[in-house]
């Protein structure tokens, strides 16, 4: 019997999706074969020690017992409720790549290179990744913020100095080599209209 | 009949509805062509009931199965001068309770009719293709119907979520829904990378035109442009070929230069032409 | 790693509240550390036997697995719900039915079968469940949309795949069967008795 009232139990927990009381749980019994409240309390201890090596375990809040997935393993299932983690477009990769390079670089530099403007939202969403930071201005005229590379930048990518960084020459040749499936076709398509009509006229980065 | 609620409770199928035993009476009151004008004890239906009564049934083939059903009769072995008879005293009980029925109800008593007159009426044998046949038509439709009516059934009986089948789900523990940072690897970088000087290339040998402008570039362009001692109208150091943001850009590039004292400003009139010159210059104008 | 990958699939199902296929799954990782399919297919089998003796069980569905309270358990659980779970008409059922065995279908092949029009109530009804969509429209005169079950259909009937229906009753060929001059009474009551022993012949394709 015992054996089945803790499976009983267990069903109930997790079909209810709610925390049930001791007396909630007794109440589906019949009143012949209602388990005793200790009864009851045996099989929930029984419950909760069978859920030491499983996905979940049995938590007593005010309402009553409730079986939650565990602390630990939060990050996994907070994972399911997103969509599909988002892109970087490339706009944003070749950004970060070129300050990563060119270090301390202004917008003006990533520009001469990339031939279209560097939105804003992209310095923003690589200086709150903090993967760049601003590291002064420059002492032309407009004194353009110059940006570099942070720590948490070569931590990211599993450097140990910017040196790691592959020489510019080997990078070129990387260019065939490289299929281009890190990034959708979409943002892909996206950045070919971008380039495409990469005219002056494009006036994003302002 | 058609417009069923799909929400409503299905009639129960162990209690068909109440139905006559004596196929003499029904069969009086079809033959007398008339509506019913007092209806048999046995036949009785309280006149509240006949809706739930016409509902019991999913149209005239179920009508039939039930009827040949009742019988404890094959339906290849359909007596369909019986069942004709049958048919059409509930067609007669129905239409004197003042139920509209539904088209398909009096389509199917033709068809019964017609099958019934073949039957009593000799005729040759070769005349009838056993395809056109209405007789053999109807028993098709009725074995082919009844295969899809057990099919529900059992459907019905097959266990389902929230009725037998519960899906298990635990609580959550208490944490902070996060968007994820998208995931890049060294090797998106520089492939993002060897596309950047691919791109930087192909500006460089086609597209040099094309060129973006930066405002740093623009400075440094108009300190070459402008002279300390001489003003210079503003549109003339706009570049056409630069488009719209060749305009943002050098206006951007004034401002900053104007924030940094770097240059003087001159409009001498309300909507007149602005000029320009590097600050430092002699005659300072308001 | 494997009991720990266990751990994590169970707290996916438990939290997901819907299927989860085995890809979904391994969505939830990592490019770097994503389980191989069969690695993830074996923990979905460990979980499974450890289930046997627990008051949940692990079931492949059209959609993927879930882990869903013993059906043998059913009873207790329902106990938990004051409201009756929603009984469907039979007009439904019949329409359901035609479209799962003969899909695609038009509302005129389920009325040619049914001998009733069908309700839009009931399409309707079935369409919000989502247990059928339209899957295009048939090139007849008219253009009448075509209708097929979904996976939900099938999730919901605890089944993996339409295949898994149980079969429809043998049709009785009444073309084969009948001799060429038979339609006198006695004839028929031949086929009749012939007809009730089973014909291996099936008229119609499903």
């Amino acid at each position: 019997m015992n054996a089945e009232l803790k499976s009983i139990v267990e069903a109930l927990l997790l079909a209810a999706d709610r925390a049930l009381s001791v007396d909630e749980i007794r109440s589906v019994f019949d009143e012949a074969d209602r388990p005793e409240r200790d009864e009851l309390r045996q099989a929930l201890a029984d419950l909760a020690e069978d859920c030491e090596h499983r996905g979940v375990e049995l938590k007593e809040v005010a309402s009553g017992f409730r079986l939650q997935v565990r602390q630990e393993l939060a990050g996994w299932v907070n994972r399911l409720w997103e969509e599909k983690p988002p892109r970087y477009t490339r706009a944003l990769l070749e950004t970060l790549v070129l300050i990563a390079y060119r270090q301390p670089a202004t917008r003006g530099d990533i520009e001469e290179v990339r031939g279209v403007s560097v939105s804003t939202g992209i310095i923003r969403t690589l200086l709150d990744r903090e993967w760049i930071r601003i590291s002064g201005q420059r002492e032309t005229p407009g004194r353009p913020e110059l940006f570099v590379t942070t720590r948490q930048f070569l931590d990211h990518f599993n450097l140990k100095s910017l040196s790691d960084l592959p020489p510019l020459s080997e990078v070129k040749d990387l260019r065939e080599a490289l299929p281009e499936d890190g990034l959708n076709e979409t943002v892909l398509e996206l950045f070919a209209g971008e380039a495409r009509s990469a005219q002056p006229t494009k006036s994003e980065a302002l | 009949m058609s417009g069923s609620d799909p929400q409503a409770p299905a009639p129960s199928r162990e209690t068909p509805p109440a139905a006559p035993d004596s196929q003499q009476q029904l069969a009086i009151a079809y033959i007398a062509g008339t509506a019913v004008e007092e209806l048999p004890g046995d036949l009785y239906i309280p006149p509240n009931a006949l809706e739930v009564y016409l509902e019991a049934f999913e149209g005239p083939l179920d009508l039939l199965l039930y009827l040949i059903k009742r019988q404890n009769i094959d339906i290849l072995e359909v007596d369909v001068a019986e069942i004709t008879d049958q048919y059409m005293a509930y067609i007669e009980l129905m239409q004197a309770g003042q139920f509209e029925l539904a088209a398909e109800y009096m389509v199917m008593a033709a068809t019964l009719a017609e099958i019934k007159s073949r039957i009593l009426l000799p005729r040759p044998e070769s005349a009838e293709e056993e395809e056109a046949d209405p007789r053999m038509q109807l028993i098709r439709r009725l074995l082919e119907y009844e295969r899809y009516k057990t099919a529900a059934e059992n459907l019905d009986e097959m266990p389902r979520l929230n009725r037998e089948l519960r899906q298990a789900r635990a609580g959550l523990p208490e944490f902070q829904r996060t968007i994820p940072e998208p995931v890049v690897e060294l090797s998106d970088l520089l492939a993002a990378m060897a596309s950047a000087l691919r791109q930087a290339e192909l500006f460089e040998h086609h597209h040099v035109s094309l060129e973006s402008i930066s405002t740093e570039e623009k400075i440094s362009h108009l300190l070459r442009s402008l002279e300390k001692d001489r003003f210079v109208p503003l549109v003339t150091l706009l570049d056409p070929r630069e488009g719209r943001l060749g305009v943002v850009v050098t206006f951007l590039a004034i401002m900053e230069m104007m924030r940094g004292a770097a240059v003087e400003i001159v409009q001498s009139d309300g909507f007149g032409p602005i000029h320009l010159r590097l600050a430092g210059g002699a005659g300072k104008s308001a």
